[in-house]
């Protein structure tokens, strides 16, 4: 899932026609002071710090420029703190207009449906989850034909439009229609859409790419979320890896059975630590590269539970051994495992052959690796 | 009988010339199921041990009469794959590849539900049943026949609930793993109608997971239509609510989506909720009637 | 009982505030057809002739229970009135609107069939049954309960036809005039298996034109499928050959589509071919047993 | 429906990127002779006469040119040439590429399926209704979700093109369904289109566009077939109007009862001329201009065959009373009436009213108006 910043959004916007105020990205205080000094962006002005979380109005990442050198106060106030976790190191500026209405307008899928849905509200400006189901409309749209020119004329009356804003919601939504199919989108968001005279305008873009679409879209390649260098290392071998705090590291296969195992260890008062996937391989080497990723991160006990299926015990043997093999001394670990499935045997006997014991009853092999990362928390 | 599968499942593998393909082909010949073409275009005239290979499913249908589909060419023809089965005759498709767009999905799902096929996945281990025939990736080892039915959204986790029934000394009807992507072709609200009408199914076993609502759907559905008993696990009861998909997701799922709104509309349903994988068996052999264990 | 219409057929008339929905909304009601509702965008709360306006179908469904529509809307929006109606859970709907491109046409099309949902026309005169209700433009003068069936691509010689038939003592079950535009949302072959099961029609006349090859078609279904007689009539034996749609259009024709074809196929299906339109109430009346002249 | 001339058409490709020889449109020889001279037009070229009619070739409207003088040449012998009724005042010059194969695709509509369908012919450069059905290869092409991978790689199979070839094929086609759809094509036909290396080009170009589609494209407005006068004047009065060769002038309503009603005039030995269709309408004023028109494409005879509906008998009849006032004495014709339907007693009470008597039988008008043209032919 790429999120985009709001600049980036916006600049997907931009390509769809969604109309914006008049705005540029800055990444420093002189820049800021630069932008409003030569009319880049018209004053009064809005500085809005460019954080992925939500809520940077309250939270002081959003504030307002009347004058070249507010903005660059501003600026100054805003660039390098610390919001939700994400250091902010670059601002949106953009011009402050005179809005008459704030509305919300996202499209994103149900699930349930399986359909893309538009869903609208009068009550923009606000966290969409703090309003009530009754002021928010939702229409579900189908691929096939497309939004329609009756769900758009439902989606004005929602938004209390007419006339001209009616009009200028219809091509806004033949946009967010277009620019959520065409970019592979999971989520456009615009809120507040800000009523301006007659025209909408999107103060601010939430636009969320999905990640299997990649192949479609290698523009979005270089924009990724934070990682830690672990993490960045497993997504490069294609390892789903994610560090919480505990200290046992469990490598399994299959998201489902990652968090069942998770659930038993908790269950016994094991505190899971790195948690790593290895996903659908029959590759040992793979096995052998997710064990020093897991070194790597010094973990107390680590917890091999795997159901061999596209994953076959014997390789997943084999990958452990040659690891075991070549985890320095200093990070080895103590190691409970179990194989089941598929050449669940074989597998079996290569541990054995190589000193280790597969305990295959989840709950004892769960019992076991907590004892040996020191005993319930 | 069975669920969707039987022993007139006649399968062709679409993509069987890569190295899943085959190897999963066998393992389906190996269980029993009829597997009577593959597909990979160019290739035609080949076969993948002994299994004629056809440039079109078109072809294979045509020759081979083959009525079900196992498709594991690469996620960006994955879209092409299915629509092509479906356009062919194909009424059931199970889709193992991982990785689809949704965009892409949402076309394949209403594309095959307006032409009356089901789509098994995507991302998903597929459908067996041990008197009937295997579609899918599901290891052959877990299985015995039994009256159990399973659906799940997981993967690796299927296998060890179901082995744990065989492991139990008790049997499987059907086993479907739906897969857990943000689309899928077949969800629990659409498979719990066919175990009610399998008469070969005494009770089912539904593994869900956090995220979604399909589980809080079903419950609703076992609630109101679903005559038999039912065992549910829910994993990921410990994990740390994941980042949401902005507020409109939030809206959609509207205080649904964990694993507690799982569990609390499920025994509301009155399913019996296993806290942990291994306490599945038992609850099962808790219900049964004695006279259907296997 | 009827075709597709019956006394429980409740209107819906999409564009009612236009010059031909109003005037046709009254037609309908002097037919006897409950016009319940009529839906023109920003005009929610007016009435036409005390029938009340809605902003949506949608709207106008849930408040009055309209369970048929039929739209007059320029031919620009035509489209988006037949999916709104689609969606609003309207399963028949009649399209006299002429001049809608068929690109858009085979969008509703395969949309609305895609939900069930049935369309005559678009550019046609509708559907009446005397005994039922009228959706559509045919002028009432012409009707009197009967058991002759009528299916048409034509608009004002089908009024010529079913007039004749009227006039001749005989009486009609239920007439469709199905547009004789390029996609159309009822073909003959869709309307021929209404009639075959419908008690109330005896024998069917079927009116068709030069061009394409649904009459072919229906000529085809009537000799497998279709087993009450049928009189036939193909306009435009006399017309010089019409400019062709290029190659491929004789592609697909194929040697079908003159009146020549026409008449040879529909003769050879059993059906009696009436060289005029003054002769169809002669072979009607030759062929109708006797306790079915009303 | 506009039929668009080639080289109109290869600039609808050209805006779709289907691959086209490098050519230009000359209206002079003098023009040919430059477009050759200075490169424009690479040499040895072809010469075509921009006409929509078929069989150029063996026609004489096709010529090669090895030189400027030549292209001259060749352009003096096209320009102003009669084809098929069609005088030449286009050409298109191209440039002559050597291929190795012909082949023939088109994109159009299947009634009896409510589908576009694709055609492809491994035989193109001739005549496509001459290759016997084995050799062409159709598929139905669903809107939702359009022209679709397989159906591609079927069309390449049918084509007998693999490799490079089949992948100019997948641009081409996607290009084609792009265009039929984009611009609303009746048909889109490409014969010959040729394969050079492994690449395709497009040699001919055919495309129809719907007139209900008109009001999407404003474009094409000027394009229109060639009409006579009289064709113009009702094109604009919204009449459908057709001349033929016989003496007897026909006004009816609806083109079904129309054509009926020519098929029983010829019956009877008359010889429909100038045949007008009402369509329908409630203005009178519609009605007399229709008359009015009649009257200058002076018939021996006019039937007026109207069956009300939409067009009432009353409307029809005052129509007729007023042009009858209006036309003048040299332009007066014998006129049999017959007016059947929607407020018919009304309508026959103003006719009659008017001296005219309306016949309620169709065989005994039309009887009645063949004789009043002079009888039998």
């Amino acid at each position: 899932m790429v999120k985009l910043a709001e600049w980036r959004g916006k600049d997907v916007f931009r390509k769809y026609g969604v109309p914006l105020p008049r705005g540029r990205v800055a990444r420093s205080p002189q820049e800021a002071e630069a932008l409003t000094r030569d009319g880049s962006v018209p004053l009064p002005c809005v500085v809005k710090a460019q954080v992925l979380a939500g809520g940077r109005g309250k939270g002081g990442a959003v504030k307002f420029a009347n004058s070249p050198a507010e903005a660059r106060s501003a600026a100054e106030a805003i660039l390098g703190l610390e919001f939700k976790g994400e250091r902010v190191k670059e601002l949106l500026l953009e011009e402050k207009l005179a809005l008459s209405k704030e509305l919300y307008v996202s499209l994103t899928l149900d699930r349930t449906l399986r359909l893309p849905v538009l869903i609208v509200s009068a009550r923009g400006g606000v966290e969409i989850e703090s309003v009530e189901d009754a002021a928010i409309d939702r229409q579900p749209v189908d691929p096939f034909p497309g939004l329609t020119g009756y769900q758009k004329r439902r989606a004005a009356g929602a938004l209390g439009l007419s006339g001209g804003a009616a009009k200028s919601l219809d091509r806004l939504l033949e946009a967010l229609w277009k620019l959520f199919n065409g970019e592979d989108a999971e989520l456009v968001e615009i809120n507040p859409l800000a009523l301006v005279g007659d025209g909408l305008v999107a103060l601010d873009a939430k636009v969320i790419i999905e990640d299997d679409a990649a192949f479609r879209h290698p523009e979005y390649a270089e924009i990724r979320d934070d990682r830690t260098p672990l993490e960045e290392v497993a997504r490069e071998k294609d390892i789903a890896f994610v560090q919480l705090d505990g200290n046992i590291g469990v490598i399994a296969n299959g998201a489902g059975l990652t968090m069942a195992t998770l659930d038993v260890l908790q269950e016994f008062g094991g505190r899971p630590g790195v948690f790593l996937d290895l996903g659908g391989t029959d590759d040992p080497k793979k096995v052998t590269e997710a064990f020093l990723l897991m070194a790597r991160a010094q973990p107390q006990a680590v917890f091999l539970n795997i159901f061999g299926g596209v994953t076959r015990c014997d390789t997943v043997a084999r990958g452990l051994v040659e690891a075991m093999r070549q985890v320095p001394e200093a990070e080895r670990f103590p190691l409970v495992a179990r194989i089941r499935g598929n050449n669940e045997a074989e597998g079996v006997e290569i541990l054995r052959a190589a000193g280790i014991t597969s305990i295959p009853s989840l709950k004892e092999s769960a019992q076991a690796v907590v004892a040996a990362a020191g005993g319930r928390r | 009988m069975s669920v969707l599968v039987s022993r007139d499942t006649k399968v062709v593998v679409q993509g069987i010339t890569g190295h899943q393909g085959t190897v999963h082909a066998r393992q389906m010949k190996a269980f029993g199921t009829a597997v009577v073409a593959g597909v990979t275009p160019g290739k035609a005239g080949t076969t993948v041990e002994e299994t004629p290979v056809f440039d079109s499913v078109r072809e294979a249908v045509e020759k081979t009469g083959a009525n079900a589909s196992c498709i594991f060419v690469p996620a960006p023809f994955a879209k092409d794959a299915l629509l092509e089965s479906v356009d062919a005759g194909i009424r059931l498709a199970v889709i193992v590849t991982e990785h689809i767009p949704f965009h892409d999905m949402l076309v394949m799902y209403h594309y095959a539900r307006g032409r009356g096929a089901r789509i098994i996945g995507p991302n998903c281990p597929g459908i067996a049943s041990p008197t009937g025939a295997k579609v899918g990736i599901i290891p052959n080892v877990v299985f015995r026949p039994g009256r159990v039915g399973v659906i799940s959204r997981s993967g690796t986790l299927t296998y060890e609930i179901v082995n744990g029934i065989k492991e139990h000394g008790l049997g499987q009807s059907t086993c479907i793993g739906l897969g857990g992507d943000p689309v899928v072709g077949t969800s629990f609200v659409d498979a719990l109608p066919l175990f009610e009408k399998d008469p070969d199914t005494d009770l089912l076993v539904l593994v869900g997971e956090i995220g979604g609502t399909a589980e809080e759907d079903a419950a609703e559905y076992i609630h109101h239509h679903f005559s038999k008993p039912v065992v549910a696990y829910i994993a990921g009861r410990s994990a740390p609510e994941g980042k949401r998909m902005g507020h409109a997701g939030a809206i959609i799922s509207r205080g649904k989506g964990t694993a507690k709104t799982k569990v609390a509309a499920l025994e509301a349903a009155g399913a019996k909720v296993a806290r942990f994988p291994y306490e599945i068996p038992d609850l099962v052999a808790g219900i049964l009637p004695a006279g259907s264990r296997s």
